[in-house]
């Protein structure tokens, strides 16, 4: 493994980007997407190798590209760090990325901004790769922020639209809030590491560990645990993790291909991936880590809630995400890492696929996005509903899919933790786990099944997406079906080597691999577990409800209508922020401007002063009054004043 | 006997004098230019005494040369109260107010 | 290094009477336009020989240059540059070219007056920048303000005579006691050489007073928080080119003089006085940030986002002495410091291209307040891009110059004070706020009126004045080591002398 | 005793003695036509009195007319500079009295015998030539300033001048008298001597310079007894008022160095604190009270006043540095005001004044040359950089904070940016402000180069100040 191959890994999406952005119009469209797909192409191939050169080979690479900046002892590399981790996660991103252009070709096709697209998902891919592939903390915060711009452009991708251009600013401050709490952690980490670099901070950690700072005075915290606690606020921005996760359900403002990519995907996984990065840190401090879990079951469990009742095809997607986002968090909260990247990656595969499967809805429904204005679609478009089918079942953990086993591992996981909070973060996600088939299930049904409610407007029927589309929704069926498969390696078996850093006394999947016998045992054991029995009451609640008894919801909406308000308005965290953050700093600044700055200051110091010295001049003027004896008076005063002052 | 002391006093007085007559006064420029007179008659006495008391003769000469100087200041001084009255046609003080602030 | 050909003379002296010659030359000559441009390419191109003959290996005042001027006072003709001066000087070569091309067009009436305005005001900054003579350094920090005041006063908005007025008396006010302290300076060291200043001996009252005057002076001029008031004003009523020299230079000479005499003279003062500076500080990066959230007008929000992001210059020059206190290596004094410079360098170019961008909306619908736009992405999309990187640059995103100075700053904050760090910080999110906010009330969203819809987008002159700005930014932030390792040993050399005591 | 030798360090002023008569008696022989003539002659006087001041400058100094007259480098300095501002200011008035039929001999004999007056009072080394210089001086003033006979204000600011001239002569003269009384001199040289040897009651002493510092706080026109010179500065011709405002300072700046340095240098400590009080009080009040006025000319008399002020910082100092400060501050004073007046006159035309700053409005746009040169003349006398008015300001404020006197250095600085304003209200009405008239020049091409001339002057040693400031160093070392 060496410098060219990766840098030709990270540079051939940017070349593409550059090429389709600041050259569209030249090169016209069909090369902007040839360009962009080629980019990312390449970038899959060489992470495949890169991919073999690790998993097979053991090889790991970690050396400094140049050298961005020198300041004082203080050395800022921009570098590369290639191990497991880093590879699997090129692997998944450059993957679906790569399946994403090709969809985008068909989906996009009759678009303005076409070539403008891709230059965008491009350089998304360039600013991921630049995130997983970092090896120090100012290298992985560039990517962190890189990728949080192309978010923001691609959710306003269509900047007429108010809720487009309101949901990507939202986006942008709530995801800089998290990276509020990530830069003082790294403030953090430098101070007392004393370098930015992975290994060299690593290497640190004990001694780290040993220190305490006292934030306010008298109270000694732990360092580790504030450091970790920063740089988890960071993830929560990113991963979107309660209360930080009001971002997500706006963002399904941008382009579905986006949704399927960097909102379901790969971006907001960053968190999970640098947690699980960062858990040679993190794994000295349970606190941090107990907090991690609360927050992740917390997601998990209530963002799931929220999917039941979204008619928008691609909101429910989204809380399903959401939810999903949860149990990879509370995996790591469960120092099951490894356990939390793996779901990470199965659900990058079923979850795009989802999401690419209702945009072949969408386009179906010309642009309809009303699950209650579908239905029975299945015939018109099998692909997408096979295709779908197989997503749903990945992602409510049917054994032998992808999900399962991920999912399962997790569950088990979590239920051997012993961490403050491990209780209620079971429970969370063994409810989670039916409340997912729930919602699942309802949008499946009512997108493909039942009766058919959307209007046909006259001449053409509903019909299968171009092979464009198709085929990527085929190609990620795939993996969601058999990446499960890898749990042995990766869960069980040593596949992160060094990667990952478990503490013994809180190495809670080492148990499971002893009882661990294969693939096989594994789905047996699970069909005899409750999550199943759950999941599969999920489905089956979900078919009575919407298949055979749809008055149901309706009579349950109305008997708990306060519960249904609650949910509508998403416990009320939009609401909130409205009125208090950005209301709030609204007047406050008001306040500062019109009365610090325009009375206060302004007012009274400056031009009062100014004020006054005119003021005074009017009025001492006229002690010259122009009568000489007023004159004459002014000069024996004077004398007056001397004689009195100063004869000795 | 007539100390040096008592001439200065009497000095002192006359200064004082004319000073409260020139602001004081507020009628008649005329008068204005008595006081002057007055003052330099005051500081002429002073000279004088110095000069007597401590033997040396040049104050009683910077006395002659005062005298003359304020003749011509007098001339002057009634060359633009002349002016004065043709403009304004008073030498009232009070009226010397078309000039202030 | 000691060259004998006066480079730094040449590089302050041409513009000067390159801007007399086009002065002289009278409105009508159409000469009036190229013939700046020359000259002011000419200044940046032997700028930048500045750069390539500098030596990054000493703090040892370079390209020295010393002459006789007003004997009886023994004040001296006395140049030389260090790591702090030469970027500064480069920027402020640079600035003027934009200045002058961003003129070229708008300006219609008393083109050469303006031009030469400009190109005087070069030279003089150069010169500010250069002087290490106090007299001599006082001379050219006053005599800047004339042609400024001319400028915002006659080309400037309907409130200009009250803005520039403003202007004026602000910064004399704050001037007038550096001269002060400079004449007790003299009175002491017993010379007018700023060097000579860095070595005398002071107790602690009179490093207080000394303190306070040059906390004064410098203040009002970079603004700090409360002496910013005259900035919103002076750069809503400025034409874009003095909104440009403004925002890009004036406001450096600020931070440039705290490194040149506060710090290094009175360390003890510096050192006892460090919590006010750093809560002007603080109080700048967060008061100022709420309030340029609310700004209607373009021009004073940006003007605002300047003051909040000069804070974190004055904080990284200033939280030198508790990372001092806190640890034994002063790495991260070192970090702010130089965080502080990169700040005033990368500002220089972000808050030109901003006023720039506002410029050329003002030049096609004559209004700057926000609620006039909306949806000029459609109309303009090559500026809509600009405007947005540069808004992006503005809010310190990574890959951007905007992004390292903070980056650094905030860094070695919390090696200060975590509480310095936790509210130095907020910029990340109040910067972000104001800076897209308004590209989303102003870029974004459908056409708002039909003067919008009239627009048309920017010309070849306007985007290579833009697109040289962009790169720069992009370069800084893609690699600022090139920059940095300038002043490396003029940092150290700094920290010593401010860690020893004077008293 | 008496050298008829010595008579030589007269000569300058026995010429223009001589040469003034001659103007008399032409005037009195030619009259109505007098004036061309007369006009010419007194230039010529000036300038060959200034070739013969010149001539013996590099000669031993020394006293003359047994004691009472002296002839020194400072005296050579400050009476080149007299004549010179006399003749610049000659030039300037004469198209302003032809327009205003004021173009009479007259006025050129009465300009004559005042210059020969500040002559004397430059060189007065005794009580005596003082007062009879002082006295030769104002007495044509007050005269000069009365030419205008048909102009009620003029005779008014004539008889306001003249009673409290007076007054101020009559107090100084008082003040002498107790001086002779306590030293038993009017020498210069023996009260230094006695004062020097000591044992003089210092109450008399500082009873007696209480009365000196009026006098001369009256002449140059200090706080509190500046109250003549607005009203005379705004009621008097311009001309007139240009003739008043430069020269006779200068001629004023000499007497106070000799009466209080020459003389009673020794005295210091006893009259340094009353002139802080004189210095700081008309900073104050010369720059605030500035801000109000709409009359240029007015407003220039009180931007005087605290001009004063800051000469005064540099008397009070006490130090030699100060001294040449001070008279720094003098020279550059009197060439500004100059300019000053000068641009008022240069505007002016038959029945148009040109003394309301109103008057000045969109300058630039209608004589960019002239509104530029004037904006030279105003950031100089606000004292910004690269002006020479700067240089005077610091070396005084300078001389101020090397004596540890920083609060009164900080008034001063203080008050020197309130004093900015308004110079800066004059450059905002010229350049920022649209014309309301759009006449044309009419001043003759002579004045207009001499302006021209005048202003950049201010321009060139502001960046060259260096020469002039070691002349007046060298003068006190």
């Amino acid at each position: 493994m060496n410098q060219t191959l990766l840098l030709s890994i990270v540079l051939a999406p940017l070349f593409g980007s550059i090429i389709a952005g600041l050259f569209g119009n030249q090169v016209g469209r069909v090369w902007a997407h040839r360009v962009a797909v080629y980019g990312v192409g390449i970038a899959f191939v060489l992470s495949v190798w890169v991919l073999k050169l690790v998993a097979i080979d053991g090889e790991t690479y970690n050396q400094q590209v140049y050298q961005w900046l020198q300041s004082g002892s203080l050395s800022l590399e921009v570098g590369f760090m290639v191990d497991a981790l880093t590879a699997m996660m090129m692997v998944v991103v450059t993957f679906v990325s790569l399946m994403v252009h090709i969809y985008t070709i068909g989906y996009m096709q009759d678009d303005d901004g076409y070539a403008r697209f891709f230059s965008y998902i491009s350089l998304f891919t360039f600013s991921m790769l630049m995130l997983v592939m970092a090896n120090n903390f100012m290298q992985l915060f560039f990517g962190w922020e890189a990728v949080g711009l192309v978010s923001y452009l691609l959710i306003g991708f269509w900047y007429k639209k108010p809720t487009a251009i309101f949901a990507n600013l939202k986006a942008f401050l709530v995801n800089r809030v998290g990276d509020f709490g990530f830069l003082l952690g790294i403030a953090g980490v430098l101070m007392y590491a004393g370098s930015l670099d992975y290994v060299e901070v690593f290497a640190q950690a004990p001694a780290i560990s040993e220190q305490s700072i006292a934030i306010f005075a008298g109270h000694d915290w732990s360092v580790m645990s504030l450091i970790c606690i920063l740089l988890f606020i960071g993830a929560m921005g990113k991963s979107a993790q309660v209360p930080l996760h009001v971002w997500l359900p706006n963002s399904m403002e941008g382009p579905t291909p986006i949704s399927a990519l960097i909102h379901a995907a790969t971006m907001v996984t960053a968190g999970i991936f640098m947690v699980t990065r960062m858990s040679p840190l993190f794994e000295f401090s349970e606190t941090a880590l107990s907090f991690v879990l609360v927050i992740g079951s917390i997601t998990a469990l209530f963002m799931g809630f929220l999917g039941l009742i979204q008619n928008d095809i691609k909101r429910v997607i989204a809380y399903s995400t959401l939810s999903q986002l949860g149990y990879m968090t509370v995996a790591l909260g469960a120092s099951a890492y490894s356990a939390g990247v793996f779901h990470l990656m199965t659900h990058a595969f079923f979850k795009a696929l989802l999401f690419l499967g209702a945009g072949s809805v969408i386009m179906a429904m010309h642009h309809e996005q009303d699950i209650r204005k579908m239905g029975g679609l299945k015939k018109y478009m099998p692909i997408t509903y096979w295709t779908a089918l197989i997503g749903s079942l990945a992602l409510i953990g049917f054994p032998g899919l992808s999900g399962f086993f991920s999912k399962d591992s997790i569950i088990e996981a979590v239920h051997a933790s012993e961490i403050a909070g491990s209780n209620f973060a079971y429970f969370a996600v063994v409810v989670g786990v039916f409340v997912t088939a729930l919602y699942s299930f309802r949008l499946f049904f009512l997108v493909f099944h039942g009766k058919e409610r959307f209007k046909i407007d006259g001449h053409h029927l509903p019909h299968e997406s171009p092979a464009v589309v198709t085929v990527p929704l085929i190609l990620l069926a795939i993996p969601s079906v058999i990446s499960g498969y890898l749990i042995g390696s990766m869960v069980f078996g040593d596949f992160f080597g060094n990667a990952i850093v478990v503490h013994a006394n809180h190495d809670v999947l080492a148990e499971h691999a002893e009882s661990y016998h294969g693939v096989l045992s594994f789905m047996l054991h699970g069909l005899t577990a409750l999550p199943f029995w759950l999941a599969m009451a999920g489905v089956a609640t979900a078919y009575y409800l919407y298949m055979m008894r749809p008055d149901i919801p309706t009579k349950l909406q109305q008997r708990f209508n306060w519960l249904f308000r609650i949910l509508d308005n998403k416990y009320g965290f939009d609401s909130f922020n409205q009125t208090v953050f950005a209301g709030g700093a609204r007047s406050f600044g008001h306040l500062l401007w019109q009365v610090g700055d325009r009375l206060l200051i302004d007012g009274f110091i400056v031009n009062g002063a100014a004020k006054t010295v005119g003021f005074t001049s009017k009025v001492v003027r006229h002690v010259q009054s122009g009568y000489l004896y007023h004159y004459a008076f002014a000069m024996i005063i004077g004398l007056y004043l001397l004689l009195t002052f100063f004869v000795a | 006997m007539i100390a040096l002391s008592d001439f200065l006093i009497l000095g002192a007085l006359l200064f004082s004098l004319s000073v409260a007559g020139i602001f004081i006064n507020r009628k008649n420029i005329i008068i204005l230019l008595m006081c002057i007179e007055l003052m330099l008659l005051a500081v002429n006495l002073n000279f004088i005494a110095f000069a007597h008391f401590s033997g040396d003769i040049a104050g009683q000469v910077f006395v002659f040369f005062i005298l003359t100087v304020a003749a011509a200041e007098a001339a002057i001084g009634l060359a633009i109260l002349v002016v004065l009255f043709r403009n304004i046609h008073t030498i009232n003080v009070a009226d010397l107010d078309k000039l202030k602030g | 290094m000691i060259t004998n050909f006066p480079l730094l003379s040449l590089i302050i002296w041409l513009p000067i009477i390159g801007g007399v010659a086009v002065l002289v030359n009278g409105d009508d000559n159409p000469w009036a336009r190229p013939l700046s441009l020359l000259v002011s390419l000419l200044t940046l191109v032997l700028s930048i020989g500045l750069y390539t003959g500098f030596d990054n290996t000493t703090y040892q005042m370079q390209f020295v240059e010393h002459a006789s001027w007003i004997t009886s006072f023994n004040i001296n003709y006395h140049l030389g540059i260090d790591g702090f001066s030469t970027p500064l000087i480069i920027l402020t070569a640079f600035s003027t070219v934009i200045v002058v091309v961003a003129g070229w067009q708008v300006i219609e009436q008393r083109v050469s007056q303006y031009m030469a305005a400009f190109l005087i005001m070069s030279g003089l900054m150069i010169a500010v920048f250069a002087a290490l003579d106090a007299i001599l350094f006082y001379v050219f920090f006053e005599a800047m303000l004339i042609p400024l005041f001319l400028v915002i006063g006659i080309w400037g908005g309907p409130n200009r005579v009250y803005a520039t007025i403003k202007f004026f008396l602000y910064t004399l006010f704050g001037s007038v006691f550096l001269l002060l302290a400079l004449l007790y300076l003299h009175h002491v060291a017993g010379s007018f050489s700023i060097l000579d200043y860095h070595d005398v001996a002071l107790s602690m009252e009179e490093q207080f007073w000394l303190f306070l005057a040059f906390l004064i002076a410098f203040a009002v001029k970079v603004p700090m928080w409360p002496v910013h008031t005259w900035l919103p004003d002076a750069h809503v009523e400025a034409p874009t080119g003095g909104s440009v020299i403004l925002a890009a230079i004036t406001l450096k000479i600020g931070g440039y003089g705290l490194i040149r005499f506060a710090l290094p003279i009175t360390p003890d003062a510096s050192l006892a006085l460090d919590w006010l500076v750093i809560g002007l500080s603080l109080t700048a990066v967060v008061y100022i940030g709420f309030v340029a959230l609310v700004q209607t007008d373009m021009k004073k929000l940006i003007a605002y986002s300047s003051i909040a992001h000069m804070g974190f210059v004055t904080l990284g020059l200033f939280i030198v002495f508790r990372i001092f206190a806190n640890s034994a290596t002063g790495s991260g004094a070192v970090l702010a410091v130089e965080g502080a410079m990169v700040q005033m360098i990368s500002h220089g170019f972000i808050a030109a291209a901003m006023f720039l961008c506002v410029g050329v909306l003002y030049d096609r619908m004559h209004t700057r307040e926000i609620s006039a736009y909306g949806g000029v992405a459609n109309t303009m999309p090559t500026f809509a891009g600009f405007a947005v990187f540069f808004a992006m640059a503005n809010a310190g995103l990574p890959g951007t110059s905007g992004f390292v100075g903070e980056f650094m700053v905030i860094l070695a904050a919390f090696q200060a004070n975590f509480w310095f760090a936790f509210l130095a910080a907020t910029t990340l999110i109040l910067g972000a706020a104001y800076s897209l906010w308004m590209v989303k009330r102003v870029i974004f969203g459908e056409v708002a009126n039909e003067n919008v819809a009239k627009l048309e987008d920017i010309n070849r002159r306007e985007f290579w004045m833009l697109a040289s700005l962009a790169i720069i930014i992009l370069a800084i932030g893609l690699w600022p080591a090139p920059l940095t390792e300038v002043m490396h040993a003029s940092v150290e050399h700094l920290l010593t002398q401010v860690s020893q005591s004077k008293i | 005793m008496f050298e008829v030798t010595n008579m030589a360090f007269a000569l300058p002023e026995m010429f223009m003695l001589a040469m003034a008569c001659v103007i008399l008696l032409v005037v009195a022989f030619l009259g109505k036509t007098a004036a061309g003539p007369a006009y010419m002659l007194s230039q010529l006087t000036l300038a060959i009195t200034m070739v013969l001041i010149y001539q013996s400058m590099g000669e031993t100094a020394g006293l003359t007319f047994d004691g009472t007259y002296i002839k020194d480098i400072f005296s050579d300095i400050l009476k080149l500079a007299i004549c010179a501002l006399n003749i610049v200011v000659l030039i300037y008035s004469t198209s302003y009295l032809k327009e205003r039929g004021l173009f009479k001999g007259e006025y050129y004999v009465l300009a004559i015998f005042s210059t020969l007056g500040m002559m004397i009072m430059v060189s007065a080394y005794h009580f005596l030539t003082l007062y009879l210089g002082l006295e030769l001086m104002s007495l044509c003033l007050y005269a000069m300033v009365a030419m205008h006979r048909d102009s009620a204000v003029a005779t008014e600011a004539a008889m306001k001048y003249f009673i409290l001239g007076a007054i101020a002569s009559g107090i100084l003269l008082y003040g002498m008298s107790i001086i002779y009384g306590a030293t038993g001199s009017l020498a210069l040289t023996t009260i230094a001597d006695t004062i020097q040897a000591g044992g003089i009651d210092n109450t008399v002493l500082s009873f007696g310079l209480v009365f000196l510092i009026i006098g001369i706080g009256f002449k140059l026109g200090a706080v509190p007894f500046h109250m003549w010179l607005p009203d005379v500065y705004h009621g008097a011709p311009t001309a007139v008022t240009l003739f008043i405002a430069t020269a006779p300072k200068i001629a004023a700046f000499a007497m106070a160095m000799r009466l209080l340095v020459d003389g009673l240098g020794d005295a210091h400590q006893y009259w340094q604190d009353m002139v802080i009080m004189l210095s700081v009080l008309s900073m104050i009040i010369g720059n605030v009270v500035a801000i109000a006025q709409t009359n240029l000319k007015r407003m220039l008399a009180y931007s005087t006043i605290s001009h004063i002020g800051f000469i005064l910082l540099g008397i009070l100092s006490g130090s030699q540095e100060g001294y040449a400060a001070a008279m720094f501050y003098a020279l550059v004073y009197s060439l500004m005001s100059l300019g000053g007046f000068g641009m008022i006159i240069l505007m002016s035309r038959h029945g148009f004044e040109a003394d309301n700053i109103d008057d000045f409005k969109g300058l630039s746009s209608r004589n960019p040359w002239y509104a530029l040169m004037m904006l030279i003349l105003m950031f100089s006398m606000a004292g910004i950089p690269p002006l020479v008015g700067f240089y005077a300001k610091l070396t005084v404020i300078k001389s101020v904070v090397d004596i540890n006197l920083m609060s009164v250095a900080v008034v001063a600085v203080v008050m020197s940016v309130i004093g900015a304003y308004y110079y800066l209200r004059i450059i905002k009405v010229m350049y920022f402000d649209k014309a309301i008239q759009h006449e044309v020049l009419q001043a003759p091409v002579d004045m207009r180069v001499m302006f021209s001339v005048n202003a950049l002057t201010v321009f060139v040693l502001g960046i060259f100040p260096g020469s002039l400031l070691a002349l007046c160093a060298s003068v006190f070392s």
